[in-house]
């Protein structure tokens, strides 16, 4: 079995050639290439919305009310106003990336912060920090979210505001146990022996090593976080109508289940097919910065 | 005497990333009750995965088990009949690996573990093994049996944790024990226990056993026989003493040299160069790059060329007619 | 079953065929999946508009006996007359276990529903000043517990939310802050000074001055006002018991209930009425608060009727055998000014913008026939009704002719406050997208706020602020009453702070009439005042649509805001 | 060990005075008080609203209404729902009740399921059964709760008309076990997915890992038969990581329950913090968020313990 592994050891390389791994590794994940992909073609159709969507997203036509879909001007159907479900579908993209990735930008930053001082100073300020964090923790995401959005209105600022409060501590949870971890690495502790003052310890010493966590763990959440958004638009908590909300779409839609099913499948399976190509991109990144699972067969 | 077991032709493989590893290359040999085999190899030579696929115990896939014929007590035994093969292991062929605290489950004490394995194998309830599962330990030279029943895997160390192994071998009786580098993971004075051990159990019980070593004064000790491995392949083997007093091939030569430099503490000999990637193997003899007598020929694999009595040797230096070009 | 397609292509466009169904029945004709779904494309989408009149009755029938299973779009709150709120707690439950003093018959599929009916009151007398009323009650009635309803049990029940510390007086000891402040927007206006009982059988109200809406708005807010509860109740643990024991005179009494999800109610055996006990022997209320919830109920058999169903989903019940029933009834979604705002100062632009809205489409398309476009601010059932109020119509050309002659031809921008649900709203959301896409074309650009329901009342109770344009609130009553609370100038809810007083002049004549024709001639005068003036906007009125399964017998869609379920049975 | 246990116990009393505090904070942010909610359309009567609003305590000091309410609680007094006029531990200790058997359905799904589909697509790994299975739970573990609840319900309750879609129980009867189970089919699996995939993918990993140790080959070479490998041995040694991360999923499941309580009419405690938040009963919301976070925290200790009793390397220590 030794013959098997065949990776040489990695200590000692340049971070260029260590980086170029990484990407090589990710490059050989075929579905995270597929979802970056998707992402990124999401994201041009997106940006180009204004010029390449048929319909005005939020322009009714009274005639065309509940068309189905792969009929002629609207292949993917219209709604209960007689909108177009593609311009909806192209201009809720607007929505759906910001949601993802703005609470995971807000929460990472903060969640690196808070993290890592709970991590560093894990007897004192840190521990402190722990038990408020620890607080959050045992609020059920779903009522703390909802709680915070009918305290300040619904609209995209609130959503964005109360997805960061909801996963900054599961980011400040990953990022204070590699802290802890590295706290007591060598090197660490060489840096600190050397007379480095804290600052220059977190900034060199373990920031590098924790960013890489945060950024798997942010990205496979951003998925998660399409998906939580549209709870808030689901119940009427997100972005102001008629700007097209997804998960709104879905709560259109339901209405007519029977009748005109395509309303709430078509934003779910966009849901679905942005969240999945988060998730697959997410996984890809885990296995291409974590050499011990890139060297596994 | 029949063999006991009769390895023939053994061909196996894995798929990489970086192309198929050739692991075992047409590995033919085969031992008798009451003989002692050694195999001798650099890693990577093939000599695990050969000793491995004596019960065909490696699982495939991924392993590709291209071809081979293992006979066993006149059986042939075929890969993935797995409900035949799992009585031929541990009762037929024991084994005991390089880590053996490693071979243990972390979540189990020793004696469940022990229990667990002779459950399989034997009729009679634990309760009146044990004894003899106590007598045996303890004349693996394990003194707290008793204690030792009790403890994680992680509580003993290594050196007991291999007696164990052996112990745990031996009570199901098996009719060839295969030992897979066994004090290679040891400290000195473990290794100097646990050699001593199988070496009586040889004298004792005349139980057959191959031993798989790179170290060859482990070998040399316990071995009748011995078969020297490079690259997948069977390079050289014959007597256990004709070959270390005779090394044929200059893949044995080497190793022999340089054991015997370390063991005067001579200036460190090592062989040249490493051992080939077995996803890549250069065409023609495997040792070539490495040979300080590689010549023309060498760009053509040799076969096992006779090399004395009951002696063979991979190498084109043996035909007089390769000689010639 | 074959007919050609040209005939299933004819019932798919005419909506006697489904989408579906017409697929089902090409490809038993042998037509292939290309042509039937090019075939599908060709015929214009079902439902898109609708013409549809829906029937005031299920099937009616003699007979009792049943469960019948109502699946309510939201919960009901508290099971106390003076205390519950709202039109679905009254509807499920406080109305069937309690009675209210005065009543209304809201089950006649013909006719009004104001004219007061006799109930536990027999006759209600007025005194030629308009000061006093005297009520004559019902002989014989107990409440479920065994205990008498007479004239102590009613001055009981009104002394609990009538606050007599603005007369100076005590108030007795069940006297509830809270039921005071649920009921004082009537209490407050009709100026009660006195309250006496001659015999058991008589009550005698005595106001300080004529209040012309006196009786017909003591139903009002359900049977809120006048709902009579056992005193012997309160006395055992308070406010707590009642609500936890609901005792009343009704034709059912409270069985058990799982607050937020079920209640049941069973037959009253002791009715004091013979001729009106209940029909079926047993209630069930359920909670379903999600629309497509209650339409897989109803579908599942768990369900004999559902309030409020989604509109887009009533032409394939109506297809599967269900019957879809709607009424005419007090309710009006309206919008309020803010005249705070500048733009709003110039009538011209307020009437422009009402005829930019496209009411008949709205309740056409949006609502498919669910509702009708509003034409007055007072309810369809209110005698003071009229659709000769002089609301104009919508027309764009002269909305912008309007809107140049006030110098705003290039349009301007403000907010539209919603709730995105909540009692009796309707979509509000999809309305607002709705009129703020019509308001579009003659240049207003509306931008949409909403919030969640409680939110959007404390926001709306308070008054619009400045840089909100327009609000809006679904209400009305089938008293006359109603236009007093949104219209006059000291009104809190004249959420807008329209200023103009001629409302609060109107509204007092109308209110010291002496006979109802006055009266009534008054309000309309005040609802042509405002087809004028343009400071509340009527948009719909819902017909409050009801989906009930066909075993449903006697079923007759009520004229109000709240039910009687007395006559209705279930078909095991 | 026990020091350990004793030490975690005990501070899950801080976490929940947190919890309740943090929550307690932020209802009284939320605009519209239960004085509005109570009112209704009355609530335009500004003299109204204050009366109320006095009469509930809620005009004064919010760390006074605060220090009222946790004296109130410590002995055991929750108060009186505004909504419903009940006592709230007479209307939560039901909805809890059903809460906790969704979640046990759910659970039951995405344990049962979870590594039924980790441990065999570890075992066929790259097969194509394993891309399918991967691609499937990861699809469901992308897609809305309430969606997937409403896609359930139109395939099976109305297109089939297999399965209710509606309640716990059938309003018509009294509840049977069997209804119950039968109503529980369908939310306990639209609730399960997320847990399910996550489960999935936990173990499946684990046992990836754990069936190329060595103790595995060596269980295989001293002939024991491919179950006890698998199962004895691998899975085992998957057990507290699956467990651990199980624990979690409680907690989730028991957040998740809210949409799905919706979606399925599903009379639990999820549904009724949502109501609750509508209708500004902060009585209600108080103590129902209390008891849903100490389950969560409570769920996670056990697993957290769990998780160390069944790793001797840890327990020993």
């Amino acid at each position: 079995m030794s013959a098997a592994t065949t990776a040489p050891a990695v200590t000692g390389e340049l971070p260029r050639s260590a980086r170029r791994q990484a990407l090589a590794a990710f490059m050989r994940d075929r579905m995270a290439v597929v979802g970056v992909v998707v992402l990124l073609l999401a994201v041009i159709v997106t940006v180009l919305a204004p010029l390449i969507s048929p319909y005005d997203p939020t322009e009714g036509d009274d005639d065309n009310i509940l068309v189905p879909p792969f009929s002629p001007g609207h292949i993917l159907g219209t709604d209960t106003q007689g909108r177009d479900m593609l311009a909806r579908i192209l201009f809720g993209a607007r929505l759906a990336f910001p949601e993802a990735i703005i609470p995971v930008a807000v929460a990472g930053i903060i969640g690196l912060i808070l993290g890592m001082i709970g991590g560093y100073y894990h007897r004192t300020v840190g521990e402190a920090v722990m038990r408020v964090l620890d607080v959050l923790f045992a609020i059920p995401m779903v009522l703390l979210a909802i709680a915070i959005a009918a305290a300040l209105g619904s609209g995209l600022p609130t959503v964005v505001l109360s997805m960061s409060i909801v996963i900054t501590p599961y980011i400040a949870r990953v990022v204070s146990t590699t802290t802890a971890q590295l706290r007591s690495a060598t090197f660490v502790e060489a840096a600190r022996v050397s007379g480095f003052g804290d600052g220059r310890i977190f900034w060199r010493e373990i920031l590098p090593h924790v960013i890489p966590a945060v950024v798997v763990y942010g990205t496979t959440n951003m998925g998660a976080m399409v998906v939580f958004a549209a709870g808030f638009g689901f119940l009427g908590l997100g972005a102001q109508p008629p700007t097209p909300d997804w998960g709104a779409m879905i709560a259109d839609g339901m209405h007519s289940l029977d009748s005109a099913p395509w309303v709430s499948t078509v934003p779910g399976i966009a849901i679905v097919i942005i969240a999945l190509a988060f998730n697959y991109v997410g996984d890809g990144l885990r296995v291409a910065l974590d050499p011990r699972l890139r060297t596994r067969l | 005497m029949t063999a006991l077991l009769e390895v023939s032709g053994l061909t196996v493989r894995f798929g990489s990333p970086s192309g198929e590893v050739h692991a075992v290359e047409d590995v033919s040999f085969a031992i008798s009750s009451g003989e002692s085999l050694g195999i001798v190899g650099e890693s990577g030579s093939g000599k695990t995965v050969t000793c491995m696929s004596l019960s065909w115990l490696l699982p495939s896939p991924p392993t590709r088990y291209v071809g081979g014929r293992i006979t066993f007590k006149g059986e042939e035994l075929r890969p993935h009949q797995e409900k035949r093969l799992r009585h031929i292991r541990g009762r037929g062929i024991g084994m005991i690996f390089q880590n053996s605290r490693l071979s243990f489950d972390p979540a189990y004490r020793m004696g469940a573990q022990i229990a667990e394995v002779l459950r399989a194998h034997l009729p009679q309830p634990w309760r009146e093994l044990r004894p003899e599962v106590i007598q045996t330990l303890q004349s693996c030279n394990i003194a707290d049996a008793e204690a030792v029943l009790d403890k994680y895997p992680h509580e003993v160390s290594g050196g007991v944790a291999q007696r164990v192994s052996i112990a745990l071998a031996l009570l199901i009786r098996p009719d060839l024990l295969v030992a897979d580098e066994p004090t290679t993971s040891l400290d000195l004075l473990s290794q100097i226990e646990v050699l001593a051990l199988l070496e009586k159990l040889r004298r004792e019980t005349g139980l057959a056993m191959i031993l798989v070593s790179h170290d060859l004064s482990v070998v040399r000790r316990i071995a009748d026989r011995v078969v020297i491995m490079y690259a997948g392949r069977i390079v050289e083997q014959g007597p256990a003493e004709a070959i270390f007093s005779d090394p044929r091939h200059p893949y044995t030569q080497g190793l022999l040299f340089s054991a015997l430099q370390k063991r005067e503490g001579g200036r460190l000999f090592e062989l040249p160069g490493t051992p080939p990637d077995l996803a890549a193997l250069p065409s023609g003899c495997s040792f070539r790059p490495r040979c300080p007598h590689a010549f023309a020929a060498c760009e053509e694999m040799p076969a096992l060329l006779p090399a004395g009595p009951a002696r063979e040797a991979r190498c084109h230096l043996l035909d007089p007619a390769a000689r010639r070009d | 079953m074959t007919r050609s397609v040209d005939g299933a292509l004819t019932d798919l466009v005419h909506g006697k065929l489904s989408r579906r169904d017409f697929a089902a029945h090409a490809a038993a004709l042998g037509l292939s999946v290309t042509a039937i779904s090019a075939l599908l494309r060709s015929a214009p989408a079902e439902a898109a508009a609708s013409d549809a009149v829906f029937p005031i009755t299920g099937p009616m029938q003699d007979g009792s006996g049943g469960t019948l299973v109502v699946g309510q779009e939201s919960n009901w709150d508290v099971l106390d007359p003076c205390l519950g709120t709202g039109a679905v707690t009254w509807r499920t439950c406080l109305y069937q276990i309690y009675e209210s003093l005065v009543a209304r018959e809201m089950d006649n599929p013909s006719g009004l529903s104001d004219p007061i009916v006799p109930g536990i009151t027999k006759s209600i007398d007025r005194s030629s000043d308009g000061k006093t009323y005297t009520f004559h009650l019902q002989d014989g009635v107990t409440f479920s517990d065994g205990t008498p309803f007479d004239a102590a049990a009613v001055m009981w029940n009104v002394e609990r939310q009538w606050d007599q510390s603005k007369l100076g007086r005590k108030n007795a000891p069940q006297f509830d802050t809270t039921a005071a402040a649920v009921r004082s927007w009537f209490w407050n206006p009709a100026q009660m000074v006195s309250m006496t009982s001659p015999n058991p059988g008589t009550v005698v109200f005595e106001l300080a001055k004529p209040f012309a809406p006196f009786v017909s708005g003591m139903p009002e807010s359900g049977l809120g006002t006048m709902g009579m509860s056992s005193p012997a109740v309160w006395k055992t643990g308070g406010t707590a018991a009642i609500a936890a024991h609901p005792i009343g005179t009704g034709p059912f009494l409270f069985e058990s209930q799982s607050p937020g999800d079920q209640l049941n109610i069973v037959k009253n055996p002791k009715y004091w009425n013979p001729a009106g006990a209940a029909k079926a022997d047993r209630i069930i209320f359920k909670a379903l608060t999600d629309p497509s919830t209650r339409v897989a109920a109803l579908r599942g058999g768990d369900a004999h009727v559902i309030f409020a169903p989604p509109t887009e989903e009533i032409a394939s019940l109506q297809r599967e055998g269900f019957i879809v029933t709607a009424r005419a009834n007090p309710h009006l979604w309206y919008m309020q000014l803010n005249a705070h705002e500048p733009y709003w100062k110039d009538r011209r632009v307020r009437q422009a913008f009402f005829m930019s809205i496209n009411r008949n489409a709205m309740a056409k398309r949006l609502m498919r026939g669910t509702a009708l476009p509003a034409v007055s601010i007072n309810g369809r059932t209110c005698p003071s009704w009229t659709d000769q109020a002089g609301y104009p119509e919508h027309n764009i050309k002269a909305a912008k002719q309007l809107l140049a002659d006030a110098g705003l031809e290039k349009g301007f921008e403000t907010t539209f406050q919603i709730p995105t649900g909540g009692s009796g709203e309707m979509d509000p959301v999809g309305m607002a997208e709705w009129i703020a896409r019509d308001a579009a074309q003659v240049g207003i650009k509306i931008k949409l706020q909403t919030m969640e329901w409680i939110s959007y009342l404390h926001a709306w109770a308070g008054g619009m602020t400045a840089g909100i344009g327009m609000n809006q609130q679904s209400w009305g009553m089938t008293s006359i009453y109603w236009p007093n609370l949104p219209l006059r100038t000291t009104s809190a809810l004249n959420v807008g702070h329209q200023p103009d007083t001629r409302f609060d002049v109107l509204l007092d004549q109308a209110n010291s009439s002496l006979d109802d024709e006055t009266a009534i001639a008054k309000y309309r005068a005040v609802d042509a005042l405002n087809a004028q003036e343009m400071w509340l906007l009527p948009i719909v009125n819902d017909l409050a649509p009801v989906v009930i399964s066909p075993k449903v017998r006697n079923f007759v869609h009520s004229s109000d805001w709240w039910w009687d379920f007395k006559k209705v049975w279930v078909q095991s | 060990m026990l020091a350990y246990t004793a030490q975690r116990v005990l501070s899950i009393i801080p976490t929940l005075i947190g919890v309740s505090l943090v929550t307690f904070g932020l209802l009284h942010l939320v605009p519209g008080g239960p004085a509005l909610a109570m009112l209704g359309m009355a609530a335009s009567d500004p003299k109204a609203v204050a009366a109320v609003t006095k009469e509930l305590g809620l005009d004064r000091s919010l760390p006074e209404q605060y220090w009222i309410w946790l004296k109130r609680a410590v002995t055991g007094n929750f108060g009186t729902s505004t909504e419903f006029h009940v006592p709230v531990t007479a209307l939560l200790f039901p909805k809890l009740e059903h809460t906790l058997i969704l979640t046990a359905g759910s659970l039951f799904y995405a344990v049962v399921l979870g590594l039924m589909v980790g441990i065999t697509t570890a075992l066929y790994h790259r097969s194509l059964y394993d891309r399918l299975a991967m691609l499937l739970t990861l699809i469901g573990a992308s897609a809305p709760v309430f969606w997937i609840g409403l896609l359930l319900i139109y395939l099976f309750a109305i297109r089939l008309g297999w399965l209710p879609a509606l309640g716990m129980a059938s309003p018509l009867g009294p509840p049977t076990v069997l209804g119950v189970l039968k109503h529980l089919i369908l939310p306990a699996f639209a609730n399960s997915i997320i847990s399910l995939a996550v489960i999935a993918r936990i173990v499946r990993s684990g046992m990836m890992e754990a069936l190329v140790q060595p103790y595995i080959l060596a269980a295989r070479a001293r002939g024991l038969p491919r179950w006890r490998q698998v199962v004895v041995h691998a899975f085992r040694n998957v057990l507290p990581d699956a467990i651990n991360i199980t624990g979690l999923q409680v907690g989730f499941l028991f957040g998740g329950a809210l949409f799905v309580e919706v979606v399925f009419g599903w009379p639990g405690l999820g549904y009724l913090i949502y109501s609750s938040i509508q209708a500004r009963d902060y009585v209600t919301l108080q103590a129902a968020v209390l008891i849903v976070s100490a389950a969560f925290i409570f769920v996670n200790l056990v697993a957290d313990l769990a998780r160390m009793a069944l790793d001797p390397r840890e327990a020993r220590s």
